[in-house]
């Protein structure tokens, strides 16, 4: 529980910041005018949008603006002293001494010519002015304290030998290493799993607790926020609109952005015969921002004022500020609009996959021996029953798109078979596949990668009518003119390249496409996870349309548990290459059996304050290497339940309702009889 | 340039030298010093005087193996390129038998470094080292034409101490064979080598010592073998790497004048211009000066030295292939009215001025003979066919030819008749030559552009490229490989160098082996005959003047070969007009 | 790491058997026989006979290659004729004085480049960055031989305070006991390598500095100078090492045309003469030997690499 | 706005691009229109009248063979330009299909063909350029073969290594799914996207070649008479530097390095506007 810490000392404080961006011909006005305060002790949620200036708050607090960065006006006080127009000498000792940052992405924030421990000890070392001696044993204490074992062994290894969890602890460890007063962190988690994200956010949390600093925790994510922040300043377009204690925020919002935010934040209780909300429209261009209120264009009480004078930020109430002329009370009504249902027919299934292997040998001129290749795929066997949903979690690097390639034969199996539409897909060669391709799409994590940038939308949505023969020139832009009118777009796109488009545009352009053979089965690897979450409802709502408009068999792919629970009538749990549990999306988010399957849930944030989380079920963040997974049970390094007979032997699914299965010798509830 | 508006007059019309030779001048005094530039890339690889094709060179004779080993017979005498008696080892040759048998007798006093006299015995020695050689590899001697010497010698006796007998197999020119064969022998330290090599007396197995001694340059001062010599000088250092060598004043020498100069030192460069920028750095104390640098012997001059300049002894020419058939080639050139047409596009005193050519420096030249040699006529200098590109016009137009100026040139009028075009050469014959000149330096090129520029100007194409000159004359060389003879029609990479008694055997007699364009004229055999081996003394002039108008090859001038040394160097005139034959006799020269 | 060499100096090996077999077929494409360019002109033709016999010239092409092959495998490069040394001597002979004029060259160029390139990147669209771009491109775009003529003109012909032609003496450490005369050509050689380098340098550096762990530094407190020695230097010079192995060719090339601009005596002079005598075993044994010399290149800098990269120490 | 416009005006607000397009114009004109306009005489040479310092009736002067030196610049630009051109052509069409053919096929026999490569680029390009230059007798057409035989290694290698990392593309998965067959991939998708890195190798190779042949002419192995390329001139002009005849290598060789950095110029910006057009999401 998050300790509330009231009318602490004012550490920092933010006044009328602007920023500014220079291009070569414009300047982006990344931050405008923004108010921000932290006081000692408390964690302050900044939420918003991409592309809203949450980075670019975080920056210019540390003085780190990009090139052509620079603050036009406002004041950042730290602890009283004035921060802007500060010479670098000065900066410099106050960065990693006083405030600290922790960035978005583990990955590529640490410099992979040099150890873990040589990065952690530099600031101590800079700042303390410790000899190599000391600075190593506080590396340590502080590589031990962020909850990596045994430092002294993990201490000369360089990042590439680290899984992203670890690396974010390093990532911590670093900037925590001078014990600052402020810790700024943007998405700390953003790029990790939900699983490690839980654990990375609490670690964040109790180090704070324990060192006595302020944070300020930059995220879009309203579930991260409601369950860790003290606080919440709401930000649109480079100002805050919003700013309140969170329960007070998550309860009685009066801003309708951060009423419209909330809404379409998915949630594991949204309904599934419910559509989605969404909010219309795209945030303004910063490089030309409108004038009055920013968010007027979208918003739904905009009047006249709103377009013609920007409201000031103000209190509304003691502790809760808001920017705004025409003010809501409370969050909106769930929607209740019946979202598209197909009639359920209970036929043969469609698509199934029996006892699929995929193994990548190591690659190169040689073949290699068996035990160097990545184990992605080993055994899974399902089956999809026309026009409904499948879904398949897992955390990243479990063979989730390795399954759906196969599936689509994107990729050989090297054992076992996928029937899809009666046809064996090992068996079907040259002009039979491409037959049987009509009816088995795919849709892609990320449309820009998808959409060949060299081809206007027309010749896009023409290509699969050219790639297999169907129609004129003139039935074929009937039918694409069909195609937009059903995705939502207008038929002026056809002229246009798919890098004019915003994310959910180009996605809707994806989706175009693979409805355009009028398939059966469309296999989607992650659909929305590369889009902002206004515009994620907006697709899954597509999505679920177009499935009752036609018929339409889906495979979803996600590593958000909520967006397969919206969409799947059946949810499939992967872990390292095995299926460990299959049921219905009811059976596996309220019935789970699998302790895999109930630690991912019970990690997910709930966007609702005061959320508790499962510490019995925290499952440590190192996964196995897909070269060599572990014997008999896979999960059984991180299960919480393992015993001995984990490891020999390698657990059968196991029936738990009919169509619910898990595989596991210690499940969480008991099997049913077979 | 540095000369003076009547020089540049002179060399207009082509004057015999460059620069005037400075008089003696100072009082002799033993000791010193100089510093001698060697040809970029001419350095000495060889040590026997017996000198394989491959190391043949007239660097490596010349100023490197004649100063440690006298020949029997010196050439040249100052400038004019005839036996010199007072430097020669033995008397004139005495011809008995209808020119059958050689009596040669050594004169007195000449002795080998180790104080034993230099006997006939050498001479014999020499003679059957060169027959060993031979007899492994012809390309064992570099100056081998197989059929003359040694193969001409059926005998060589030492009758006695100092006198010696060749018979040979046929009747020679004693002129000739005086000249251009004896001035090749080279006595060597019989005793001394024989022992050296193990004692045994056979010429091959004494030979294959020498030979393998001479191909270990890194051993060249250190080997004892080299220091028994019977010149002025001896070996003092040898560097592999650089090729940098010095010579030492051998004091046992017994000939006409002992060395002065303590110390020769031959320094080698990697290009002319790194030679000259010595020079002018004042660190040489003589060296070569190349045509390319001659507009700046005024400032060499400035530095404190003497420059002097003569054309070698050799002619220079634009080689022509008669054995090319391609597009008629060989029928064209086998017209004289079309070489005399060549030749009148020539344009030798232009080309002499020009400063992108020669410069000033170099002669008109028009014969095989150069003027200073005794036997050439007056009309060496003088062309038979000058500059005229009308009467070149003419003579085409006479021979039935359509003249098209920058365009093409056809035969109208075909047959061997005297106004028409030739035996074999078809109505609507174009002209049409391919001219291959060697890369470097840069005056063939403008020598040989500008040729094709004049030709062009007559309707006839000369497609001009360039060629390593060992490309040249690997591959378009008829005798050398005839294969090739129909792909090319006329190079250009020099000149050849003639002998003192100045006869084209083995290059323009039908069966020379270095008839490279295989120029073919009964009368040209009969003339080489008689200067080969007939009894009148004159009989080269006759076969000069012939081949000057009969054109076996395209005149081109003598470029000069200029020298600089430093005025503090001194001798005797002729010594140093002996230098543009690339001859050094240091010996008589002293620092003032 | 051990497999990663293993395999690398089996590649290797592989290309310089190619590289002998492409080499020795060009250069006996020359055609014509050895023995007329070595005996010159007037030699005869028994004489040319006899010497391509004795040293197997008249042989079938793949007869030949293989004794070469046989020589080659017993480290005999061959023996030139011309100059009446092996080509083993030769290339030693030179190898020396080359590899101080190339080295110091490579040296200076990378000790200019890197700190160059370095600082356009962090002062990108500067004037300095601009004017350091402008000369850099003006450098990179002049063939070898037109700086050298350039430096010439200025500074032996115009100023005349340095010498026109290097040293023409034979000892290898020339650089440092006459250095004025050792200045232009190793100026020209410095002067393209330097403008290749800093170039690359430049925006190698520039892909660093956009990388997150830049910022991450900074945010440390630590100085921008600290920045780049500590961080970025290292990352940003690993491609540089990679593209100097690959410029060892380019390096032979200006070293080649520097060595006959300014009649330096070393291997490029070696080359070029004996591509004008067609002096073959030099010209094959040189060009192989530059090849091993840049196969070794790319192999060393790799290896610099793979040691100093630890992502690539896995293999 | 379409992506080719993009990269057009992305390209055209590079200043140094527009500069560079700008001598490449100019100095075309000069090469090739200029002999139209100012007459001389180019065949004929002329020893009387030759290395005459610049002067009224010839603005740069003469050379060693009497030719006027303007226009034989002139002359000596449309033939080194022609070869830098062929050669590039020829290079980048050879290297183009052989990366396409190794980066398709993949495997062994990607294998092979790619140590072909390796062997080839261990052999320092002048030294087996010059080899093979002694061997023919120059001509425009020659010298780009010889120049284009040795230089289509590097486009080989970037084609490849472009077509692999296109290979993985989602387009190319999306269109495989579509089922859209292999030639139809190459030629819709392989091809047009691979076009942009091969264009920008073209102007890379140009400049190049035209450096190559500058060097070979300067080395002795250039065109001959009655043509001319620029490092001929260079060369010729060299032996005449020493007597102050400057004219001969400065108005030339700046020429030559101002086309050389033209395309240079012209690459950096077309990579980068390409690089831009990709990058902007
Ligand atoms: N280096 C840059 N140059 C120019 N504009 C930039 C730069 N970085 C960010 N911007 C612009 O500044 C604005 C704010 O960006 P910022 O990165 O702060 O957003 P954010 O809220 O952090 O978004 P996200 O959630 O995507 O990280 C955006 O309009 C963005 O396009
Ligand atoms: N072409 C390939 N060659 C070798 N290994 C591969 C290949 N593709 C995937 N893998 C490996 O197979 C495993 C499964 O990868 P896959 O992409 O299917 O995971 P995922 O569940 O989709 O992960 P994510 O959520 O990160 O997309 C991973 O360890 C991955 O590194
Ligand atoms: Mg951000
Ligand atoms: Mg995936």
């Amino acid at each position: 529980m998050p300790a509330r810490t009231e009318g602490g000392t004012q550490l920092l404080a933010i006044e009328r910041l602007s920023t500014s961006i220079r291009m070569r011909k414009s300047a982006v006005e990344a931050v405008t005018r923004l108010d921000l305060s932290l006081r000692a002790g408390e964690t302050l949620g900044l939420v918003g949008e991409s592309g809203s200036g949450k980075s670019m708050t975080g920056l210019s607090i540390m003085g780190l603006l990009p090139p052509g960065g620079h603050i036009t006006e406002g004041s950042i006080k730290l602890d009283g002293r004035e921060l802007t127009g500060l010479p670098e000498r000065e900066y410099q000792r106050i960065r990693g001494n006083e405030i600290a940052m922790v960035f978005q992405d583990p990955m590529t924030s640490l410099n992979p010519t040099k150890t873990i421990g040589e990065q952690v000890a530099e600031p101590i070392r800079l700042h303390t002015g410790a000899s190599q001696k000391q600075a190593r044993e506080r590396a340590l204490d502080m590589l031990a304290l962020v909850g990596i074992a045994r430092p002294a062994e993990r201490y000369g290894d360089y990042p590439h030998q680290l899984s992203g969890g670890l690396r974010q602890r390093v990532m911590i460890a670093m900037a925590l290493s001078c014990e600052p007063k402020v810790l700024i962190a943007d998405e700390p988690t953003t790029a990790l799993d939900v699983t490690v994200q839980a654990q990375v956010l609490r670690l964040l949390h109790d180090l704070k607790d324990r060192l006595g600093m302020a944070m300020l925790l930059i995220t879009h994510d309203m579930g991260v926020i409601a369950r860790w922040a003290d606080r919440v300043s709401v930000m649109y377009a480079g100002g805050i609109v919003e700013s309140a204690r969170t329960d007070e925020l998550f309860t009685g919002m009066r801003h309708p952005y951060t009423q419209a935010l909330l809404a379409c934040t998915p949630r594991l209780t949204q309904r599934r015969e419910h559509t989605l909300y969404s909010i219309p429209g795209a945030p303004p261009d910063l490089a030309d921002p409108p004038a009055g209120c920013r968010f007027a264009a979208r918003c739904a009480h905009a009047t006249d004022h709103c377009t013609s004078e920007a409201p000031p930020l103000a209190p509304a109430r003691p502790g809760h500020l808001l920017a705004c002329w025409n003010p809501v009370e409370g969050p909106l009504a769930p929607v209740t609009d019946p979202a598209a249902t197909s009639d359920k027919t209970s036929a043969d299934p469609v698509v199934s996959v029996d006892d699929l292997v995929k193994e990548y040998g190591a690659g190169g001129f040689v073949p290699r021996r068996q035990a160097r290749s990545v184990k992605a795929v080993s055994g899974v066997s399902f089956s999809v029953l026309p026009g409904q949903t499948f879904g398949l979690v897992g955390e990243s690097g479990c063979g989730k798109s390795t399954l759906a390639k196969m599936i689509v034969a994107l990729e050989k199996p090297s054992s076992g078979d996928v029937t899809a539409l009666g046809g064996k897909l090992n068996e079907l060669r040259g002009r039979g596949l491409r037959r049987h391709r009509r009816n088995l799409q795919m849709m892609f994590q990320d449309p820009l990668d998808a959409l060949d940038p060299r081809m206007r939308v027309g010749a896009i949505l023409r290509e699969p009518f050219e790639a297999q023969g169907i129609g004129t020139a003139a039935e074929q832009l009937t039918a694409i003119k069909e195609l937009l009118d059903e995705v939502g777009l207008p038929h002026n796109v056809l002229e246009r390249y798919p890098h004019e488009f915003s994310g959910g545009q180009r996605q809707r352009i994806a989706l175009a496409r693979a409805l355009a053979l009028n398939p059966r089965v469309i296999v989607a690897d992650e659909p929305v996870s590369a889009l902002d979450v206004s515009v994620r409802s907006q697709v899954l709502n597509l999505m679920k349309r177009l499935q009752a408009k036609h018929a339409l068999t889906y495979i979803v792919i996600s590593h958000d548990l909520t967006v397969v629970r919206y969409m799947a009538d059946t949810v499939g749990v992967m872990y390292l290459g095995k299926l460990v549990e299959i049921g219905s999306a009811d059976d596996i988010y309220l019935r789970g059996a699998h302790p895999y399957t109930a630690s991912l849930i019970a990690a997910i944030p709930e966007p609702a304050p005061g959320g508790q989380a499962a510490d019995d079920l925290d499952i440590g963040s190192e996964l196995p290497s897909p070269y060599d997974p572990p014997s008999g049970c896979r999960f059984r390094t991180r299960c919480p339940r393992a015993q001995t007979r984990c490891a020999e032997e390698e657990p059968a699914l196991l029936t738990f309702d009919p169509g619910h299965s898990a595989a596991c010798h210690f499940p969480l509830r008991e099997p049913q009889n077979v | 340039g540095g000369e003076s508006k009547n020089d540049s007059a002179a060399r207009k019309s082509g004057s015999q030298t460059f620069g005037e030779l400075p008089a003696e001048s100072g009082t002799p005094k033993d000791g010193g010093t100089i510093d001698i530039a060697q040809q970029p890339g001419a350095g000495p690889y060889y040590m026997l005087p017996i000198v394989p094709g491959a190391f043949n060179s007239t660097y490596v004779t010349y100023q490197f193996q004649r100063l440690m080993y006298r020949p029997l017979y010196w050439f040249p005498e100052g400038a004019s390129p005839k036996v010199n008696e007072a430097l020669s080892l033995a008397e004139l040759p005495k011809f008995t038998d209808g020119d059958k048998t050689v009596t040669i007798k050594l004169k007195p006093g000449y002795t080998w470094s180790d104080g034993t006299p230099v006997e006939a015995g050498d001479v014999v020695f020499f003679i059957d080292l060169l027959k060993a050689a031979l007899k492994k590899n012809a390309a064992n001697w570099g100056s081998y034409t197989p059929g003359q010497f040694p193969d001409n010698v059926t005998s060589a006796k030492a009758t006695s101490a100092d006198t010696l007998t060749l018979k040979l197999k046929e009747s020679y020119n004693p002129e000739w064979f005086t000249a251009d064969e004896l001035t090749s022998v080279v006595p060597l330290p019989a005793k001394q080598w024989t022992k050296a090599t193990g004692g045994s007396k056979d010429a091959e197995a004494i030979y294959t010592a020498l030979d393998k001694a001479s191909r270990d340059p890194a051993s060249f001062a250190s080997n004892p073998l080299w220091q028994t010599v019977n010149g002025p000088y001896r070996l003092g250092s040898f560097d592999v790497t650089t090729n940098f060598y010095s010579m030492s004043a051998n004091e046992a020498y017994t000939g006409p004048q002992k060395a002065r100069i303590k110390t020769l030192n031959f320094r080698p460069f990697t290009s002319e211009t790194a030679k000259f920028n010595q020079l002018l750095s004042g660190n040489l104390t003589m060296g070569t000066v190349d045509q390319s640098h001659v507009s700046q012997v005024a400032a060499l001059k400035a530095a404190g030295y003497n420059v002097y300049g003569a054309p070698r002894q050799g002619f220079n020419f634009i080689m022509l292939n008669f054995k090319d058939t391609t597009d008629n080639v060989d029928k064209i050139l086998g017209q004289l009215y079309i070489r005399q047409a060549l030749q009148h596009l020539i344009d030798q005193p232009g080309y002499i001025a020009s400063k992108g050519m020669y410069n000033g420096a170099a002669a008109e030249s028009y014969g095989t003979a150069p003027a200073s040699s005794p036997y050439a006529a007056q009309t060496v200098a003088t062309a038979p066919y000058p500059y005229d590109p009308a009467a070149a016009k003419k003579l085409l137009e006479e021979h039935g030819w359509k003249v098209v100026p920058n365009g093409a040139t056809t035969c109208e009028r075909p047959g061997a008749g005297a106004t028409e075009c030739g035996d074999g050469i078809p109505q609507g014959q174009t002209i049409k030559f391919n001219l291959f000149y060697r890369s470097e330096p840069q005056l063939h090129s403008a020598v040989s552009t500008a040729f094709a520029s004049e030709a062009r100007k007559l309707g006839m194409t000369i497609a001009v490229a360039p060629k390593t000159f060992s490309f040249l004359i690997q591959n378009y060389n008829v005798p050398a490989a005839p294969s090739k003879a129909g792909e090319w029609a006329m190079s250009t990479w020099g000149g050849f160098s003639t002998t003192p008694y100045p006869t084209m055997t083995g290059t323009f007699d039908s069966k020379g082996s270095g008839n490279v364009g295989a120029y073919d004229d009964p009368k040209t055999d009969e003339l080489i005959q008689a200067s080969v081996h007939g009894e009148d003394r004159q009989a080269v002039q006759a076969e000069i003047e012939h081949l000057r108008t009969d054109l076996p090859v395209l005149w081109l001038p003598n470029a000069h070969t200029i020298w600089a040394w430093k005025n503090t160097l001194s001798g005797p005139q002729e010594t140093f007009a002996a230098l543009p034959t690339t001859v050094l006799t240091p010996e008589y020269w002293y620092l003032r | 790491m051990t497999r990663f060499v293993l395999r690398r100096l089996g590649t290797s090996a592989i290309v310089v058997l190619g590289v002998s077999v492409i080499t020795f077929i060009m250069l006996h494409g020359m055609s014509g026989s050895p023995g007329r360019a070595i005996l010159g002109v007037q030699a005869s033709a028994e004489a040319v006979a006899a010497f391509d016999h004795e040293h197997g010239y008249d042989q079938s092409l793949v007869v030949q290659y293989f004794s070469y092959l046989g020589r080659l495998l017993h480290g005999d490069l061959g023996h030139s004729y011309k100059l009446n040394q092996s080509v083993n001597a030769l290339l030693a002979e030179n190898a020396g004085r080359t590899a101080m004029l190339a080295g110091v060259a490579l040296l200076l160029a990378v000790a200019i480049a890197m700190p160059l390139g370095v600082y356009q990147a962090v002062k990108r669209n500067s004037i300095g960055d601009n004017v350091l771009t402008t000369l850099t491109f003006i450098a990179y775009s002049m063939p070898v031989f037109l700086l050298a003529m350039l430096l010439i003109q200025v500074f032996a012909l115009g100023l005349g305070i340095l010498p026109a032609q290097a040293s023409q003496s034979s000892s290898t450490f020339v650089i440092f006991t006459e250095p004025r005369a050792m200045l232009l050509p190793v100026l020209t050689l410095t002067g393209i390598t330097v403008a290749l380098y800093s170039r690359y340098q430049r925006s190698a550096a520039l892909d660093q500095l956009a990388q997150d762990y830049i910022r991450v530094a900074r945010a440390k407190g630590l100085s921008m100078r600290l920045v780049l020695t500590r961080h970025l230097l290292r990352n940003a010079c690993l491609p540089l090492v990679t593209l100097i192995g690959m410029t060892i060719p380019l390096l032979l090339a200006g070293n080649l045309v520097v060595e006959s601009v300014f009649n330096y005596p070393g291997l490029g002079l070696l080359f070029f003469n004996a591509l004008n005598n067609q002096d073959y075993p030099v010209l094959l044994g040189y060009t192989l030997v530059a090849s091993i010399l840049t196969v070794l290149g790319n192999l060393l800098a790799d290896l610099v690499v793979a040691v100093s990269d630890p992502r690539t120490q896995r293999a | 706005m379409s992506g080719w416009r993009l990269a057009v005006r992305s390209f055209a607000q590079n200043r140094l691009a527009v500069v560079g397009v700008g001598i490449i114009v100019l100095l075309g004109l000069f090469c090739f229109v200029g002999p139209h306009l100012y007459l001389t005489e180019q065949i004929a040479v002329d020893p009387v009248s030759s290395l005459l310092p610049p002067d009224g009736e010839h603005p740069l002067g003469t050379d060693a063979q009497g030719f006027d030196v303007l226009g034989r610049i002139m002359k000596g630009g449309q033939a080194s330009l022609q070869i830098g051109l062929f050669a590039a052509l020829i290079a980048t069409a050879f290297g183009t299909l052989y990366g396409t053919v190794a980066g398709l096929a993949g495997g062994i026999v990607d294998g092979i063909m790619m140590r072909v490569v390796d062997t080839m680029l261990s052999i320092p390009f002048l030294f087996i350029v010059l080899i093979a230059a002694t061997r023919f007798s120059s001509s425009v057409l020659s010298l780009s073969l010889i120049l284009g035989a040795f230089s289509w290694l590097a486009p080989a290698r970037l084609v490849r290594a472009e077509v692999l990392s296109l290979r993985s593309r989602g387009f190319v998965a999306a269109a495989t799914v579509m089922g859209a067959t292999k030639p139809r991939i190459i030629a819709r998708h392989l091809i047009p996207n691979a076009l942009g890195v091969v264009i920008v190798n073209i102007t890379f190779q140009v400049a190049d070649a035209i450096i190559a042949v500058s060097l070979l002419g300067f080395l002795g192995f250039g065109l001959n008479y009655p043509n001319v390329e620029w490092g001929t001139q260079l060369s010729d002009g060299v032996s005449h530097l020493f007597e102050g005849a400057w004219w001969l290598i400065y108005p030339v060789g700046g020429c030559l390095v101002l086309i050389v950095m033209a395309f240079n110029f012209v690459g950096d910006a077309l990579r980068d506007s390409i690089d831009v057009r990709l990058r902007r999401r």
